[in-house]
């Protein structure tokens, strides 16, 4: 795809998404696309410090729970919103840059599985410290408006989107790059790889951070550790894996499918749904190894010459 | 014993190896000359089955080995003494030389096997019950041979086994190799070393950038000026 | 284990030394000292007076020396362009995005991939993968240029045009220090050869000297210490 | 301080459970380079099916493993047949990223499964002898678990003999070294392949089955178990079964400690951070060569 | 991007959408996999059978015409984001009430999307009380709280002759804000009932080992333990109290004994525990007989606990329905508001926060059947206490 077809692409997209909620009036298609769009800003997040730095961050649903708790806290005390969604970016970041000098110092699987723990202590702490379920108070919900979660998703996907596509061509995302194909032979190149790390990991856990800010306005009612549970880092693996890792398509193609093809089967299957969608999950796998992305580029060779 | 007709291989979109064509006839010893990156451990690969080539044909003992996986292949009595030892480090030296009388073929035969090799190299009895990776380099390259010989090869393919030996070492090493010979077991000996290489052996090939640049006597290839060339350059002596 | 010790030797600038010794003599290990892969237990390594023993390897190449590895190690997933940007964005030379894109293109037309900079290195020759290498090393603009085996696994014809490429180089004011394998490529290019041997240096003058070093060959051209003398 | 004691050797108990759990997981990620995030799962499959066992034939849970071992062999040769041995053929960064996605696909489809066939209620095996306890210098030793960390160290044991005395065993072993290696010695990799993935899921099925006495099994503990065996395989390093089965050991252990010192509610969180400690200082694990 | 366009299409064209039909839709998200799979299959028999047996009798009359219940049930995996989605899909089906699922964290979730879109919600198998604190307009659960359980739990013992009561009582706290509460409630019900709180200790939910809690119960000789675990967390409990030593003259556990597996898991380990599932299918009550038979038809045995309050559930929305003589939403919640009806669960009339004034029960497991012990007038067997050591039963 050129790079003008992009410009033009990107932008029509969000626009078409924008004026959806005049035209569709359907609140489960909103929550619907909301998830799509909360999705692809977690993913995208996750991408930035695995698809780019090449750092298999297991534990990013931490990141995603601080943002939303500090965001909640805030929030219910108070705060405007997006006040407080930026310091859940900010806390989120800070707790990155705090445990990413120790993680840091573990390479391959063994920081993937150390960043596991790292989340796990968070969520089980949290979950002692606060057992009470938060809920909006009655008011709050009666002035709910899912317009408005969707819109900041909208917002909040595409600022993800384009970070995620700006770094890719910058500076800064080339030397990432290079630490993902060869650590030693970038640093023989001039990259500080731990600096760049560190770097990917802010980056990334700020955006986990808005996004679980994000969550915390969008859901009425949960318990403060619920968005720290594993499921939240795999739900951005898988989705960042099946799209397609390291490329800016991947993640929206992964969430668009990865979201709709659960909800589809959950409404449709209700006592199969689980089953199909694993087994489904695992023939794709072993059909398309490379991914959606990659699957489309093939497809479009084929359409091309056919 | 062994052909190689013609081997063309690749690894992805380069060539490493093209129009490879060698022979061994039962019992020689035959040398593999050439610089580093000349595609020797390459060809090895497409003898051991670890590679395909992407064309010719690898023949031993009359058969052509190109569906053969690579584990039959040793059971069909070619062993391989891999570049750098390649040993299981985290195993006992005992446990190392029994893995290589693994194929049926061995198996049966793996206490004289074990015997044998622990008359070649009377070391090992003493360290026999020691990690491998703790041994010296020497202690090493003799296990990685003796694993190879527990496999009751008739052919033996070495690389490079003098690699990072002191020159004393690498003398009772080739010894050794004469004296396995002796016993009927064919060699094709992959070498830098090419004095000591050419010493051991009859006939030798040399291999340079994928292509065989020569072939010949071992004798005429000593005072060979292309040979010393492709070592030392044109200042050689 | 000792890979190299007690090592000493200095290059001047725009000289072009090689490094030359059996294989396991410590040659690589003496490369990654100097670009700060590995820390040295004792000893300096000194650039311009200034120490650079012990410091990461981005910092000593941002001090200004580069280096290309033994087995190609271009960076796969990136393309060529890409691959030498991250040189010319990171190194000693850091300049701004739109000039490092027009270097790198010089720098790809210098080594002689003009035309092949979008291409994968999966995509490319082995010869063309050693000059993307060297191509992404100039980028850092380096002082000393450490080339590890540049020549290996080319056939004549390569190493003739890699010859022509490390000579056009050195025209450039790059000051050269290179480990060889092909040593009549060595013997050609260079003024003075370094020989090791277990990790010593055994040898330091100009080629001619060298070769007839009678430790030299007979550590070099190797066998037993009977037939070195045959020889 | 008696009471102390009494939760060491509790710990130390559930530790050998946790050893257990792990020892399948470690062993195949040693020698294929696969990871299996659908482990637990399989250890849920084996609670199953001790607990059928059990509740058709009355078949007491410890004699029942001479029929979920092998059963579990047994659906290990399958996985591998249909779905691993297929990842196993992918460079080693392909290979793990895609049996993440397949185990993760896997770990869904079982848990499905499960709900359709038993229900998702909570199951349990409590046999005549379940809570019997040994006394032993005051502190209580409950009979079943004791029974429970003596058999998941007679099969750890076993493991290990097995991984060194038979010569498919030690193939193993020269696969997880250096599988091109092993190739060159004539060994049939992939076969070794197989056979570690079949041990892999037998052990993940007696595992199971000594969860469904010790504590309870139900569709949805795959996760938990995945996430324990998880992280004691990373403490304890790779490389060797009783390695692996002493690192379950020192996690229940720890659990059981910070239990004691800070409360029950930290007892999983104290353990993670040890865990952590262990790793940043030690990467390679405790007990990896 | 071609793909991705036909993607956008598929979700938009795709979509189930939902035509309107004659009937009366009704909605539910229920855990039918994950951690509440086992409860939301009780609560999802209740709910199949009571739209079931009012669809055979005739529907229900809305303004003089007679249509039938139709009820759309989807699984939520026990996952609150999940519940969620799945409500709002729901939703957008048209239907005119909600009933609830499983768990408190769940039905947190659940009741807060009703309350945001209107839409009447009636949930049972929650005794957390504070979700009725909120101020929510549209939620209803018939079933009792934790100031409920608090008193009954008074009655109970205080029908004990008072010599013979429990006096020390373990409270194991699982660490969740029901926990918290019923630790609470039970630790000011002791002042009336008689006894001290000697231990109360807390733990995770998913814990593996109790024995800290339970060795501190023992060496403070605990004569009660009182405590609100999860199905696998009650049984590790009971398994290590036997192993330990524990054996109280009561055991008084809510939520994990409900299930009917709880006896064939622990066998008689699991006897003399006492549950309070809110239910019990020996209850008096009108309709408990029909239930019974509709229940052994399609599991295999009489009604469960949770799926007494779950058909009553739908009892009480037809009752309402057909009092508010409209499918208008807001009129439904006002005359589920303004229920006074007998179900299978006895009489139930609603409190101005949504909790139901229904009758309670305690249970006990005796000889691994659940027999009503409490009120006594409804027995189907007396009270068993105190309980024998575990060594000699």
């Amino acid at each position: 795809m050129t790079r003008a077809r992009q410009l033009v692409l990107g932008p029509a997209t969000v626009a078409l998404l924008a004026v959806l909620p005049l035209v569709v009036r359907r609140d489960d298609v909103l929550n619907f696309l909301f998830l799509v769009l909360l999705s692809i800003t977690l993913a995208q997040s996750w991408n930035i410090v695995a698809g780019y730095a090449g750092q298999v961050n297991l534990g990013h649903a931490a990141f995603f729970g601080l943002g939303a708790l500090t965001t909640r806290t805030l929030w219910s005390a108070g705060t405007p919103v997006l006040a407080g969604m930026a310091a859940g970016a900010v806390v989120a970041a800070l707790f990155a840059l705090v445990i990413g000098a120790a993680a840091f110092r573990l390479r391959g699987a063994y920081f993937a599985i150390g960043t596991l723990a790292l989340g796990e202590i968070l969520r089980i702490t949290v979950g002692n410290v606060l057992a009470e379920v938060s809920t909006l108070p009655a008011t709050t919900i009666a002035g709910y408006r899912l317009a408005n979660r969707y819109y900041l998703a909208l917002g909040l996907a595409a600022v993800a989107v384009l970070a995620v596509a700006v770094l890719g061509s910058s500076r800064l995302g080339l030397g990432m790059q290079a630490i993902r194909e060869d650590e030693d032979a970038a640093e023989a190149s001039g990259v500080g790889a731990l600096k760049l790390k560190l770097l990917a990991l802010v980056l990334s856990t700020a955006l986990a951070g808005l996004a679980g800010g994000l969550f915390a306005y969008y859901h009425i009612s949960y318990y403060p550790a619920h968005p720290f549970s594993p499921h939240w880092t795999f739900d951005s693996l898988l989705i960042t894996f099946i799209g397609g890792v390291g490329t800016v398509h991947g993640p929206v193609l992964g969430a668009l499918f990865y979201v709709f093809l659960r909800e589809y089967l959950a409404i449709r299957w209700v006592d199969f749904h689980l089953l199909i969608f694993g087994a489904l999950f695992v023939a794709i796998v072993l059909l398309l190894p490379g991914g959606l992305v990659e699957a489309v580029a093939r497809l479009r060779a084929f359409t091309r010459r056919a | 014993m062994l052909e190689v007709q013609a081997v063309e291989a690749a690894y992805g979109p380069f060539l490493a190896l093209s129009g490879v064509t060698l022979t061994i006839h039962p019992g020689e010893i035959v040398a593999l000359l050439g610089p580093n990156g000349a595609g020797k451990t390459t060809l090895i690969r497409c003898i051991t089955g670890l590679l395909r080539p992407r064309a010719g044909l690898v023949r031993f003992e009359g058969e052509p080995l190109g569906d053969v996986p690579a584990h039959a292949i040793v059971e069909r009595g070619l062993a391989v003494v891999p570049e750098g030892r390649r040993l299981f480090g985290a195993m006992t030296v005992e446990e190392n030389l029994e893995l290589g009388a693994f194929v049926p073929r061995a198996r049966s035969r793996r206490a004289a096997g074990l015997e044998r090799v622990y008359a070649i190299f009377p070391v090992l009895r003493g360290s026999r019950r020691q990690i491998a990776s703790a041994l010296s380099g020497g202690q090493q390259q003799m296990v990685a041979i003796g694993r190879a010989l527990m496999a009751n090869p008739r052919l033996l393919v070495l690389d490079e086994p003098s690699l990072g030996l002191a020159p004393l070492l690498v003398e009772s090493i080739f010894e050794v190799l004469r004296e396995i010979n002796a016993s009927g077991v064919s060699i094709l000996l992959v070498e830098q070393n090419v004095q000591a290489a050419l010493t051991l052996s009859r006939r030798a090939y040399i291999l340079e950038a994928g292509r065989m640049a020569g072939e010949g006597s071992a004798a005429a290839l000593l005072d060979d000026a292309r040979v010393r060339r492709a070592y030392l350059g044109p200042l050689a002596p | 284990m000792r890979a190299v010790s007690d090592v000493s030797f200095a290059v001047a600038e725009g000289e072009l030394v090689g490094v030359m010794g059996p294989n396991g003599s410590g040659k690589t290990t003496l490369f990654n000292l100097i670009a700060g892969a590995l820390r040295p237990d004792a000893g300096a390594i000194r650039l311009r007076d200034r120490n650079l023993a012990g410091r990461a390897p981005h910092r000593v190449c941002a001090e200004g020396i580069a280096r290309t590895f033994q087995l190609v190690r271009p960076f796969a997933g990136l393309s060529a362009l890409d691959n030498v940007l991250v040189g010319r964005l990171y190194g000693r030379a850091r300049g701004a995005r739109h000039a490092a894109v027009g270097e790198a293109e010089r720098l790809l037309a210098l080594v002689g991939l003009e035309g092949k900079a979008h291409l994968l290195p999966a995509h490319l020759t082995l010869i063309d993968r050693k000059r993307l290498e060297l191509a992404r090393a100039l980028a850092t603009a380096p002082r000393l240029l450490l080339l590890d085996e540049f020549m290996a696994g080319l056939n004549p014809a390569e190493t003739e045009s890699a010859m022509a490429l490390i000579r056009r180089i050195q025209g450039e004011g790059v000051t050269l220090l290179m480990v060889e394998h092909i040593v009549w490529a060595l013997m050609d290019l260079s003024r003075r050869l370094i020989v090791l041997s277990a990790g010593e240096k055994i040898a330091d003058g100009p080629p001619d000297a060298v070769a007839a070093d009678p430790l030299v060959i007979e550590v070099y051209l190797g066998g037993t210490r009977g037939s070195a003398r045959r020889a | 301080m008696n009471a102390f004691l009494q939760q060491l050797v509790l710990g130390l108990l559930i530790g050998g459970l946790y050893g257990l759990a792990a020892a399948g997981l470690s062993l195949v990620f040693g020698v294929l380079k696969v990871l299996n995030v659908a482990h637990g799962q399989l250890i849920m499959l084996g609670g199953y099916g001790a607990f059928w066992l059990f509740a058709l034939w009355g078949l007491d849970p410890f004699a029942s493993l001479a029929l979920v071992v092998p059963g579990a062999l047994v659906l290990g040769v399958i996985l591998y047949g249909a779905l691993f041995g297929w990842v196993v053929r992918a460079h080693e960064e392909t290979r793990v990223k895609n049996s993440l996605l397949i185990g993760f696909g896997l770990a869904l489809a079982l848990d499905g499964a499960a709900v359709r066939l038993w229900t998702a209620d909570e199951r349990s095996i409590t046999t005549g002898y379940a809570g019997a306890v040994f006394e032993f210098g005051g502190l209580a030793v409950p009979l079943v678990r004791l029974a429970s960390l003596a058999l998941a160290f007679a099969l750890i044991g076993g493991l290990h003999l097995l991984l060194r005395r038979w010569r498919w065993g030690r193939a193993i072993r020269a696969t997880a070294e250096d599988w091109e290696a092993a190739l060159m010695t004539g060994i049939d990799v992939r076969r070794a392949y197989l056979l570690a993935f079949a041990i892999g899921t037998a052990l993940a099925g007696a595992a199971g089955t000594l969860v469904s006495v010790g504590y309870s099994i139900s569709p949805s503990i795959g996760l938990e178990w995945t996430l324990k065996a998880l992280i004691v395989v990373v403490l304890a390093g790779l490389g060797s079964m009783l390695g692996t089965f002493v690192g379950g050991l020192v996690l229940g252990l720890a659990e059981a400690l910070s239990a004691t010192v800070f409360g029950g509610p930290y007892r999983e969180v104290v353990g993670l951070v040890i865990f952590f400690v262990v790793l940043v200082a030690r990467p390679q694990g405790l007990f990896a060569r | 991007m071609r793909a991705l366009r036909i993607v956008t299409l598929a979700v938009l064209a795709g979509w189930p959408a939902w035509s309107a039909a004659q009937t009366i839709k009704v909605g539910a998200v229920v855990p039918l996999t994950g951690r509440y799979g086992g409860g939301g299959a009780q609560v999802r028999a209740g709910y199949e059978i009571g739209v079931e047996h009012v669809n055979a009798a005739g529907g229900v009359s809305v303004g003089g015409k007679t249509m039938e219940l139709e009820l759309t049930l989807l699984d939520d995996e026990s996952d609150a984001t999940k519940t969620v989605s799945r409500l709002e899909t729901l939703a957008a089906q048209g239907v005119v009430a909600y009933l609830g699922g499983f768990g408190s964290d769940l039905h947190a979730a659940a009741a807060s999307v009703a309350e945001k879109n209107k839409t009447p919600y009636l949930g049972v198998a929650f005794a957390l009380h504070k979700i009725h604190t909120q101020g929510f307009h549209y939620l209803f659960s018939p079933f009792w709280k934790s100031p409920d359980i608090k008193q009954h739990t008074i009655d109970l013992l205080t029908s004990i002759p008072a010599a013979e009561r429990p006096r020390a009582a373990a409270i194991f706290q699982e660490k969740t804000d029901w926990g918290r509460e019923m630790a609470a409630a039970w630790t000011e019900a002791g002042k009336a009932a008689g006894y001290e709180v000697v231990v109360n200790g807390e733990y995770a939910p998913g814990a593996k080992d109790f024995s800290d809690l339970i060795l501190k119960a023992r060496s403070a000789n605990a004569d009660m333990v009182l405590g609100l675990p999860t199905p696998p967390d009650g049984m590790t409990i009971v398994k290590q109290m036997k192993e330990l030593g524990l054996s109280p003259k009561m055991t008084l556990l809510i939520r994990a004994p409900d299930p009917p597996i709880w006896s064939k898991n622990l066998g008689k380990d699991g006897d003399y525990v006492v549950l309070a599932p809110g239910w019990h299918h020996a209850v008096k009550a009108p309709g408990v007989r029909e239930l019974n038979l509709a229940h052994v038809k399609k599991v295999g045995r009489p009604a469960d606990p949770i799926a007494g309050p779950a058909y009553a559930c739908v009892q009480i929305l037809a009752g309402a329905i057909g009092r508010a003589g409209s499918l208008d939403r807001d009129k439904i919640r006002d005359a589920i508001a303004a229920t006074d009806m007998v179900t299978v669960i006895g009489p139930v009339k609603f409190r101005p926060d949504g909790t139901g004034i229904v009758n309670a029960v305690f249970l006990q497991w005796l000889n691994g059947k659940q027999e009503l012990v409490w009120p006594r007038d409804s027995a189907t067997a007396p009270l068993a206490y105190p309980a024998p050591p575990f060594a000699k039963r």
